[in-house]
């Protein structure tokens, strides 16, 4: 009994061996998926959320929606947003005002967490799907964000919608009638 | 258990016991602490979860979790206070809790409190030269103080273990040698191709036969746990993914969950059971990989690209839904960042069964094959005590026959209303630390099942203040990742940092246990065992 | 030559990658002395040879360690670059892939790595730990940036990159052994990039990040 | 069918007329040289080429593609890198044994190599003990892999080595034992008339069941003498780093690459020769029709199909399974296949007689 039993034994480890190389075959003639990333360049949709790069979306005026508050600078977890500001006097009231003067974005640190996309106020910053991005010095990968030249949208920006607020939000406290440190309400 | 204890030690006062957080808290002296800790083991609360080192500014303390090994839900904590910032000095509880050594090495490392009769006290993680202690308030964290190495120092330390005296103030080391100077040791990691990371093992040979494993972590010990008393709540999100990566998303699922509790946020329903789901993608993800990673250990590269393949189609959920591959950022204090794709439940649904066919075929692959059998037979094994003792939770633990599923136990998130069972083996082998995922895969599958046409409809995320603030107390929650139960201790001063975090990590305890079933085996058997139990190193080294 | 002759890659336009100004001021110094026609065949040949054939160190210490793993399985395939030869052994690898955190206790690990690795070698750091710390830049125990360690020839970010941007790096790599004159490798020439001004902006810019 | 020994004769011919015999014999020797060392070294280009594509087709992917149409100059581009790859000074090496021991491995390979019937008349070495040769030669592999293990000072070398040791020369029994059954069949240990004998009907037809069975032990051999597949433990890539060639570099490296290939391309061209016809077509008897068709096809393609299939068998198996221990390893080899093998060769005699 114990002999059959062992010669079973063999005969199913045999069996289970052919098993595995009946599998590997299979995937041998299967289509195979892989996805040949520079030759698909231009064909491969990638997904809209996927986040690679953060960008600042222009109008065709060259306008910006970026008023300079900090929030998302203060909001970084380590430090790859610079928000560096300047005050202008705005052409209409004549009053002195905050403006945006760089927006530095240090891709090389972006750990894609996007707090600050979410707690934009404004919608000024989107991430993009752009991907591409390998240099040979660390320093290119430091971005400015706003273009040359550009400026806050004219038009007073209307009342940020509130977005349902997720809670990793200092920006959406602004409008909840919460105390505010000073600096920062001047800019809206 | 709190009568209980009053009568059995009359020194304590209802002062002392209070329960908080839906846990008997025990505020104890150093001097009565092995007393009571013995006590409590009695009682067949025989599961040390975690110890948490705080630093209280004058004093400092430790708080152990310990849990029932019968109904790991069912937790006490202990807390206890040492008396001077210079030489702070605790008793040991490692000869009770076996687990409790390296945990204690850990505190030591982190905060110099020194554990009397602890029979191996080096520093966990830090090199051994390194001044300071760094979880400690006053830290300095200049780099002039600890430059970067530019090479490795010499082992010395690590090749004798200190024996402690039991003197009061922790003076009086001898050193006792851990390795002849005829044997044959050999360094398995830092970089070593089955690592799984940077794992560094010093494994002492007798010809192919593993005799001593001596695990060195720290290769990539970030210092996260400091990193979180300078950040808000949700910045914090950010790390834990980072802890173990291939649960990414549980993990911060493990904070949301302490911080919601602690807030007492009712989280919507609909963000629950997307929560629910993201969570045991992540586990099928990480089964996935784990599978793979250690038939490649055993020398099937191809199984494990299959599970790569696979795991591929979960990444596309992922990311379609929550824009990342690896790293989610999906779960937030509240609910979730974004709501669904329209195109969510079309791909989980097609997931499902080319899931449940590729399973099929893994096991005809694998699982059957009798060279893979016949490796996996008889080694390794984990004696169910052993596995308590060690506190081996997880998938790791089940296949020694522990019920430990928090799941289960004590169901958070979609878990209490969805059928799956816990997947539970005796054996406690490598065959059965292997196979057991493989069951889980499909249990997970069951669950999403379940979930993925009965996602409720409503908002995705609570309302939740601007600044995140949580009251004053201490909090600890444990949810099941896919290693194992990961825990999440915050101690909160009301600032919107934490004062202190505290994670659990399921993977520490699983090279403990390596270093339990090792010996006797020859050196493939240590590589393969490390695949089965299937750690994650910068989980260990946070 | 035209440059964009000389770096070509199969199915990318020239314009298609980022910081050509580099590889332009590379070759610059490079043609300084001037070459033999004969030895510059040869070295296009060879560079051909080497770009083509690089094998990496297994080197991942963390998250992107796995998106190596996936660009190593099914459906990146880096095989298709022939770079999928991964050599455990430092001696025989090209390339040392830095994937993840290095930290202090790994810093004198990784300069050894390198030092056993055979000349020719280049260096990648992939994702944001590796470049500058990433995550972790406030932690007391991580090394900011492996290129205060070993040089570092090309940057990939990412945290953790997806696998087509890591095979973008490795592109970028390619492009960068293409150039080199392979007689003359000990003495390559130093690109010494002026910082641009906003890196130092942004570098220097105080703030108190959490306050 | 064309025979190679047409083109072989008229080139001893041509120099013969040209310049005397002895300058002529050794302008054949330094030819006969070259173009092995040519042949090895293209094969191997091919081997690792087909391995990669091969094994990218197991795994679901594509395999190399980039370089050149289908990746096909893949393996050159690998060459002409490991060539110019710097050799690395160990510290506290054996320098002399260092050096030695891939030249071994790589000599080794070759002189198997040389002694391989590839056509109809193509083969460099002929001697009446052909089969005695090949496994003698190619056993000089193990000596190389031991130096290797020993000089390179490094603990994951010595441990790959010695594993290395104990594994080939336990196959070699086997593999030398199953091609005995092979001799006895034939009564002939000549390679040349071993292949002539199966013109009509291959070996593994002729000896029945023994012939199967000593054909199957000798690819399982062969494949764990080779230190792949299932068998690689010397290398063992998750345990020992690289195993026995963990300290090398450049060409040195190189070496021991190119001679792992070649080797799995000699034990399927020495099962092809024993086994399955050599350069034989395949013939059936009392087809004749079918048989003279098979005739048309040149010896080289029967060869190379048939030493390729043997490959591609080898590929499949080692991309399917997981590794073996070193003591299952052995215990397969002591306690399962020599008996077999010895059981086996008896038949085979008995097979002979009746």
């Amino acid at each position: 009994m114990k002999f059959f039993r062992y010669i079973k034994n063999i005969f199913l480890g045999i069996w289970h061996l052919l098993q595995g190389m009946y599998i590997t075959m299979l995937n041998f003639v299967r289509p195979k998926l892989t996805e040949q990333y520079p030759e698909n360049r231009g064909k491969h949709v990638y997904f809209e959320r996927f986040r690679a790069l953060l960008t600042m979306p222009h109008d065709e005026n060259n306008h910006h929606k970026c008023t300079a508050c900090g929030i998302c600078m203060n909001g970084c977890p380590n430090g790859t947003i610079t928000v560096i500001s300047k005050m202008e006097n705005d052409p209409v009231t004549g009053k002195p005002k905050r403006v945006l003067d760089k927006y530095l974005y240090d891709l090389g640190g972006c750990t894609f967490c996007e707090l600050c996309v979410r707690n934009c106020p404004f919608n000024a910053i989107v991430f993009t799907n752009q991907f591409e991005h390998s240099v040979f010095t660390k320093e290119r990968l430091v971005k400015q964000l706003n273009r040359p030249g550009s400026s806050l949208a004219p038009k007073p920006v209307q009342k940020p919608e509130v977005k349902v607020s997720n809670g990793n939000v200092e920006g959406p406290a602004l409008h909840k009638g919460q105390p505010v440190p000073p600096e920062k309400t001047q800019t809206i | 258990m709190k009568e209980k204890l009053i009568n059995r030690f009359d020194w304590l006062t209802e002062a002392d016991v209070v329960m908080s957080d839906g846990r008997l808290t025990i505020a104890v002296e150093p001097a009565k602490l092995r007393e009571i800790a013995r006590f409590i083991k009695e009682c067949g609360y025989d599961f040390l979860v975690d110890i948490v080192g705080i630093d209280y500014g004058d004093d400092l303390g430790t708080i152990y979790y310990i849990a029932k090994g019968s109904d790991t839900a069912d937790t006490i904590a202990l807390q206890t206070k040492s008396d001077n910032r210079e030489n702070p000095v605790l008793p040991t509880i490692c000869d009770i809790w076996e687990v409790g050594q390296v945990y204690e090495r850990e505190v030591h490392d982190f905060f110099g409190i020194v554990f009397t009769d602890n029979p191996d006290l080096r520093r966990l993680f830090l090199r051994e030269r390194w001044k300071g202690f760094p979880l400690r308030k006053d830290y300095d964290a200049d780099p002039a103080i600890n430059p970067i190495p530019d090479r490795n120092e010499l082992f010395i330390d690590m090749d004798a273990l200190p024996e402690m005296e039991s003197d009061e103030d922790g003076e009086g080391r001898t050193w006792k040698m851990m390795y002849d100077d005829n044997d044959y040791i050999i360094n398995f990691g830092p970089q070593h191709p089955a690592m799984h990371g940077v794992l560094h093992l010093r494994v002492r040979l007798d010809g192919e036969i593993v005799r001593t494993v001596d695990p060195h972590f720290g290769y990539i010990h970030r210092g996260i746990e400091k990193m979180c008393e300078s950040y808000t709540y949700p910045q914090i999100l950010h790390l834990t993914d980072r802890l173990d990566y291939l649960s990414g998303a549980i993990n911060r699922h493990a904070f949301c969950l302490c911080c919601e509790k602690a807030m007492q946020i009712e989280v919507p329903q609909r963000a629950v059971v997307v929560r629910t789901i993201f969570d045991e993608l992540t586990r099928i993800a990480s089964h996935l990989l784990g599978w793979g990673s250690m038939c490649m250990d055993m020398g099937a590269v191809t199984a494990f690209i299959y599970g790569m393949r696979d795991r591929e189609k979960i990444m596309d959920i992922f990311e379609e839904t929550a824009g990342g591959r690896l790293m989610v950022n999906y779960h937030t204090i509240g609910g979730v960042a974004k709501d669904i794709h329209p195109n969510f439940r079309r791909r989980v649904k097609e997931f499902i069964p080319y899931m449940r066919k590729m399973l099929k075929e893994h096991h005809m692959l694998f699982t059957g094959n009798p060279i893979a059998t016949g490796r996996m037979d008889g080694v390794g094994r984990l004696s169910l005590e052993k596995a308590i003792a060690l506190g081996i939770t997880g998938p790791s633990g089940r296949a020694s026959g522990w019920a430990n599923d928090l799941r289960k136990a004590a169901p958070y998130a979609a878990y209490d209303r969805v059928d799956f069972e816990q997947v539970l083996r005796s054996g406690g082998e490598t065959f059965d630390r292997y196979v057991i995922r493989l069951h889980e895969i499909e249990q997970s599958l069951r669950i999403i099942e379940q979930l993925i046409d009965n996602i409720p409809e409503g908002p995705y995320t609570a309302q939740v203040k601007g600044v995140i603030k949580l009251p004053e107390g201490d909090y600890f929650q444990r949810v099941e990742n896919a290693r194992g139960q990961f825990g999440v201790h915050i101690t909160s001063r009301g600032d919107k940092n934490p004062y202190r975090v505290k994670f659990r990590s399921p993977s520490m305890v699983l090279v403990g246990a390596l270093k339990e079933i090792a010996p006797g085996n020859k050196v493939a058997d240590l590589i393969m065992l490390g695949g089965s139990l299937d750690y994650v190193i910068p989980c260990i080294d946070r | 030559m035209d440059m964009s002759r000389k770096t070509r890659i199969k199915d990318m336009r020239y314009e298609d990658f980022n910081d050509n100004e580099y590889l332009e001021k590379y070759v610059e110094e490079l043609r300084r002395g001037g070459t033999n026609v004969v030895v510059a065949k040869i070295n296009d040949i060879i560079n051909w040879g080497r770009s083509n054939s690089v094998w990496p160190l297994t080197f991942a210490t963390s998250c992107c360690g796995i998106e190596f793993m996936s660009m190593s399985a099914a459906r990146y395939d880096f095989a298709r670059f022939g770079w999928e030869v991964y050599r455990n052994s430092p001696r025989q690898a090209d390339i040392l892939m830095v994937f993840g955190t290095v930290v202090h206790k790994m810093a004198p690990v990784l300069k050894r790595l390198y030092d056993q690795m055979a000349e020719p070698k280049y260096v990648m750091a992939i994702g944001a730990c590796a470049i500058g710390g990433g995550p972790f830049k406030s932690s007391y125990h991580v090394v900011m940036g492996v290129d205060k360690i070993i040089p570092v020839d090309v940057f990939v970010p990412g945290c953790p990159p997806r696998p087509d941007a890591i095979l973008y790096g490795m592109m970028q790599l390619e492009r960068k052994i293409k150039v080199q004159n392979f007689f003359k490798l000990p003495q390559q020439p130093e690109v010494k990039e002026e910082v641009p001004d906003i890196a130092k902006e942004s570098y220097n810019h105080e703030r108190e990040v959490n306050q | 069918m064309w025979s190679f020994s047409e083109l072989t004769e008229w080139i001893d011919a041509t120099l013969r007329s040209l310049m005397g015999d002895g300058w002529a014999l050794f302008v054949e020797f330094v030819l006969i040289g070259v173009a092995v060392l040519v042949a090895y070294a293209v094969l191997a280009l091919i081997l690792i080429w087909v391995e990669r594509k091969v094994c990218g087709f197991f795994q679901c992917r594509l395999g190399p593609n980039r370089v050149g149409k289908w990746g096909i100059f893949q393996s050159v581009a690998d060459m002409i890198k490991i060539l110019l790859k710097e050799l690395i000074r160990i510290n506290r090496s054996d320098k002399v044994l260092f050096r030695m021991a891939s030249f071994f491995v790589i000599i080794g390979s070759i002189c198997t190599f040389a002694a391989i019937p590839f056509a109809k008349g193509l083969q460099a070495i002929d001697f009446n003990v052909g089969v005695f040769y090949v496994l003698a030669v190619s056993s000089l592999g193990v000596v190389g892999i031991l130096l290797a293990g020993w000089s390179s000072n490094s603990k994951y070398s010595m441990i790959g080595a010695m594993r290395s040791g104990a594994q080939l020369i336990s196959y070699e029994i086997s593999s030398g034992l199953s091609l005995m059954a092979i001799v006895v069949l034939s009564g002939s240990m000549q390679l040349s008339e071993i292949v002539a004998q199966q013109a009509d009907t291959w070996f593994i037809f002729k000896g029945h069941i023994p012939a199967f069975i000593a054909f199957v032990i000798y690819l399982i051999a062969g494949h764990a003498e080779t230190n792949r597949g299932p068998f690689d433990m010397p290398e063992a890539e998750s345990e020992l780093t690289s195993g026995y060639h963990t300290e090398y570099s450049g060409i040195q490296f190189g070496f021991f690459y190119l001679a792992e290939y070649l080797n799995m391309f000699i034990i399927a061209a020495v099962a092809t020769t024993m086994f399955l016809g050599g350069w034989q077509p395949l013939h059936i008897a009392g087809w004749d029709g079918f048989n003279a068709v098979m005739d048309y096809i040149p010896s080289f393609v029967w060869f190379f199909g048939k030493t390729f299939f043997c490959v591609f068998l080898a590929l499949w198996v080692r991309w399917t399974f997981p590794r073996l221990r070193i003591d299952q390893l052995l215990n397969l080899e002591w306690k399962v296949l020599m008996p077999i093998c010895l059981v086996n060769l008896i038949l085979m005699a008995i097979v002979v007689i009746l």
